[in-house]
């Protein structure tokens, strides 16, 4: 396990608040976040790169945090890889085993494991020079494994790589992952990737954790606006308490004119306190009906025209603007059922709200919805 | 004349300036007098001086600028500002300058005991290797230190996670990655050493066949009028030169690790 | 002792030599000669001669090489290989031969037409402009490119699509983003001309209340002995190389496009 | 319209094909490719800050191939911008005017227009090195509109954003594209992006134009195993020809033991000369029936066994092997739909390749698939 406690640390003018966080073994921990948002300088404060202002770093109930960077026990890949230039493939992935006294050997143990399982033993001879981005991954995952340490520091290995050569890639990782027990801290901006290869997600921001759970708890429950807009949801609503029991809360919402049911599980918020906050939804959860689907749920469905649609990829994205509301509501559908309902600009349609889809804004943060 | 051509043109001027400033060195060139100019024992004697002396000096300074250079680019430390402004002085201040301080200073009480007890710099070979190594100590650790500037330091960051102490991640990586740039800075010191004549003549003056570097005989020469042998030592020095260039320029190429 | 510590401390040596230099002239300072010896005429003479001859030939080749380093920075075009590399002739190549190639190519009947029907330059004031001139004049054009080098060519062409002529961005985008590299290649360029000595002493001769720059007065008074007074005129040169670095530094700190 | 002519260029050893495309009035042309595929080198051709080998550029009907930089009328967008740091965003912006001689007044028509409808009235007086992404991404947009031109070409402007930034300003370009009627010519690695800007789009593989079309076209028909793996299909079956009319034909899938129906529309094929060939879906595409939900329609459905999942934002990835059969089938569907149906490892599924998204490979490039 590794653990992060309340470590602060500065480059420049830049603050980088207390952050904790935890990585437990054989799992992967995301800190997912825009560019400048300080999640490079978390990782360099972990590695020793840098020197933290306060906190610990704890490897399996040992601090390490005064430790020199070669003793720490963590494996690191840089942003640019920082493949040796002058040597061979073969000289970077020995070069660990050598700086620790090890054999110098190829097909010792698992050096050589690691060699056929990431496909590179073609590439031994090469310079690395002369490789492909793929293969540059390859070789640098080899060499920061090389050493046999199960714990991984990545940042942002994958930004250089194209779209299909990353998701080959991403699969790899989940493999190795798997396969060596590996407890990785990886850091990155896309969205896709931090909910692909996290099992535990921290949204950084402007040098602050502002989420922190589960990948499933932080994609369905931003609870701030700003986590929420970063995590790219443009489905944000103002509401007000109405009525309905602690269970099945119902609330007006003036932005689009209707009564929302939201579930018992949509977020942390005080009904008797706050009489005014904000609720969410990931455009994708909200479903269009045709008008013989309309059932007996009569809740949380709002009768719209289409604005306009996007076509992108897998999904086409429209927005629908509800009968005397200027507030919009985007749904992301797939390809396949926009071409069966034939959806057009122009058209009505019924967006359904699901409740149990509808997150709660946490209330300190409302104030940022404009 | 378009913008492009009035640019080329001035690049062409001082092209042209240095250009026919080596071609009217052939307007006093005879074959004949080149061989005995150039076999003449005092010529030969000023060759190896200039050779040896030079070699010994940018041996010395390299020896002391690769740590250094390699602590200014990688370490924060108390006074770093100040030796790396220093480093500067003798690419600013005036070679002659630089001999005066030196002769100065051996005739301080410290510099006098040095003579006294140790070695005699003053006109001697010794006087020629220290002016040259403080003319040029400073520049090869300036080249140096460029050169290690372009290594990016996450090599080292990244050779130390994979085990490696501060010493073994120098020699395995910093090291080698600027070979190239150290033999570049060593072989331009070189030249520099070769044709240093400000701060020599002022510690070592210009005795012949004991002080006198090839820079010095040209002065020497042309003073006592012998354009024809003057000539030969200029044409020696300025194939040097453009060699070195050469050879420097060939070395610097495609040195990348961006 | 730590592989930091090691680095540091030859860091350290070399900072440690320069600054035994300069301090060692403190042992000949006195108090009264510094006013008598700043303030003699010839003293005066000097340094006025040495700012002068400094300012014009500085201000003549950073005009050429403005022009020049644009070109060698963003045209291909024949030759410039050859263009590029014969500018850092003067830095690799000895300033005593330097000297020597001019007086030669002024007793070439080329040169000796010019003396005759135009500028008389050996043994002139226009000859120490020269000198420096030629000393310079490839430094500063070298240093002028590495500057427009920084700029990235995308600026330019950008600017073009916005409907701008080639000389118009140059003008508006390449000038103002060079300038500061401009004015520090000058004031490089002016220090280095300051302290030449070797092509100076060469062509011009060390004629007192005539040619005598400040470095040639460092040599003449140093050669009579005048321990002195030669210190006054070291630290005259040694402080107005500190200021110059000091303001370079500043003034190229921050400078990035990328 | 804008019109390339069989285009080459060379850079250093690589040598950009003949290309030629053409851009509509109001509309949008992406070329889409990877890193290092030539399409910087092609748009650079185009703009002519290179010479190209041979082939024209042709600007409604006035060739403009040997003309200079300034005198094209074509704006430019460079990946980095290339805002000129020293001079404010009101000076930038009015560059373009300066340069043409035009009123340097910020209040003077579309420069007018612009500033406020992308929003930037508030920066004119501030320095652009301190602007943030997404405000320099709408000084240079601004910067290349305000001379009028209608013509835009844009290298990957918005690489340099993160994924929720670039969603606005996806939006956003899609607004002035319609407002100022706007021809756009643009390169950018990024699928998605592709997809949803563009009206037609070129796929550039290794320096030549691997497959071009309309959005959809490219999209469901990628046509070649190079273009399929790029376009992010891994669903890549080796066929042989079997029987049925040339209207609905039939082919059986060795790798996945069965027989497929093709639609008509699958793609170019000559039946009766090629007997083995290779055919493609998209995992999205791929539709997962619920045993009780298997109707009349038998064809395409393949009984297996999930392998793998594999969650990551809006999808969820399942790899999946039919019975006897080593190659598994991907498909992805919506989260809400994994989530209802609870589909984990280990369970059985039918899998249906609807016969409308089954798409047939170029023979011609059939022997890559491995």
């Amino acid at each position: 396990m590794l653990e992060v406690v309340d470590l602060s640390a500065r480059a420049g003018g830049f603050v980088l608040g207390k952050v904790s966080l935890t990585v437990q073994p054989s799992s992967c921990h995301v800190i997912l976040g825009p560019t400048g948002s300080g999640k490079t300088l978390l990782l360099e404060s972990v590695i020793g790169l840098r020197k933290p202002q306060e906190g610990k770093v704890i490897l399996e109930g040992n601090e390490i945090t005064g430790l020199p960077i070669e003793r720490r026990g963590l494996s690191y890949v840089p942003q640019d890889l920082a493949l040796f230039p002058h040597m061979t493939v073969r000289e970077n992935i020995l070069y660990p085993v050598r700086m620790r006294g090890g054999t110098q050997d190829i097909e010792n143990g698992i050096v050589r494991e690691l060699v056929d399982s990431l496909g590179i033993r073609h590439l031994l001879d090469r310079s690395v020079r002369n490789l492909s981005g793929g293969e540059r991954q390859r070789t640098a995952l080899a060499r920061a494994m090389a050493s046999g340490c199960t714990y991984l520091v990545l940042d942002e290995p994958l930004s250089a790589l194209h779209e299909s050569l990353k998701k080959e890639l991403w699969y790899l990782l989940k493999d190795l992952q798997r396969r060596y027990d590996l407890a990785v801290l990886m850091v990155t901006h896309d969205l896709e990737e931090a909910f692909f290869l996290g099992d535990t997600v921290s949204v950084v921001l402007e040098g602050r954790v502002r989420r922190q759970g589960t990948k499933e708890d932080v994609y369905e429950h931003p609870a701030s606006v700003e986590v929420a807009r970063f995590l790219g949801i443009r489905n944000l609503f103002h509401v007000e308490k109405e009525g309905g029991t602690g269970d099945s809360p119902l609330v007006y919402c003036q932005d689009l004119r209707t009564t929302l049911k939201l579930s018992p599980h949509a977020g942390k918020w005080n009904p008797t306190s706050t009489s005014s906050f904000a609720v969410g939804i990931r455009s994708e959860n909200v479903a269009i009906l045709m008008p013989g689907e309309l059932t007996s749920e009569t809740h949380n469905v709002i009768e719209g025209t289409i604005e306009d649609t996007y076509a992108s990829g897998a999904l086409v994205t429209l927005m629908a603007t509800g009968r005397g509301s200027s507030t919009s509501v985007e749904a992301a559908l797939p390809r396949s059922m926009a071409r069966r309902f034939a959806l057009a600009k122009g058209h009505r349609v019924l967006l359904h709200l699901p409740e149990e889809s509808l997150f709660v804004i946490d209330p300190d943060s409302r104030e940022d919805l404009s | 004349m378009t913008f492009k051509g009035i640019s080329i043109a001035c690049s062409f001027t001082t092209f042209g300036l240095y250009a026919v400033l080596i071609l009217s060195l052939f307007y006093f060139f005879r074959t004949e007098t080149l061989w005995d100019a150039l076999f003449s024992e005092r010529t030969l004697f000023s060759i190896r001086l200039s050779v040896v002396a030079a070699t010994i000096s940018t041996f010395l300074s390299v020896l002391i600028a690769v740590p250094s250079a390699f602590a200014l680019s990688r370490y924060d430390f108390a006074g770093k500002k100040a030796v790396d402004t220093i480093l500067e002085l003798p690419m600013i201040v005036s070679p002659a300058a630089l001999g005066a301080m030196l002769l100065i200073f051996f005739n301080n009480p410290l510099g006098l005991w040095i003579q006294d007890h140790g070695v005699q710099f003053v006109f001697t070979f010794y006087g020629i290797v220290l002016a040259q190594f403080v003319t040029v100590c400073g520049v090869s650790t300036r080249l140096i230190k460029a050169a290690m500037d372009e290594i990016p330091v996450r090599y080292e960051a990244v050779a130390r996670t994979l085990g490696a102490s501060p010493g073994k991640a120098f020699l395995t990586i910093t090291l080698p990655l600027s070979r190239r740039g150290i033999v570049a800075a060593s072989i331009l010191s070189w030249a520099k050493a070769l044709g240093e004549f400000g701060a020599t003549i002022t510690i070592a003056g210009s005795m012949a066949m004991k002080t006198e570097t090839l820079p010095i005989a040209i002065f020497m020469r042309l003073a006592s009028a012998e354009i024809e042998g003057t000539v030969v030592l200029i044409l020696i020095l300025v194939s040097i030169g453009l060699s070195i260039l050469y050879i420097v320029r060939i070395l610097s190429r495609g040195d990348s690790y961006a």
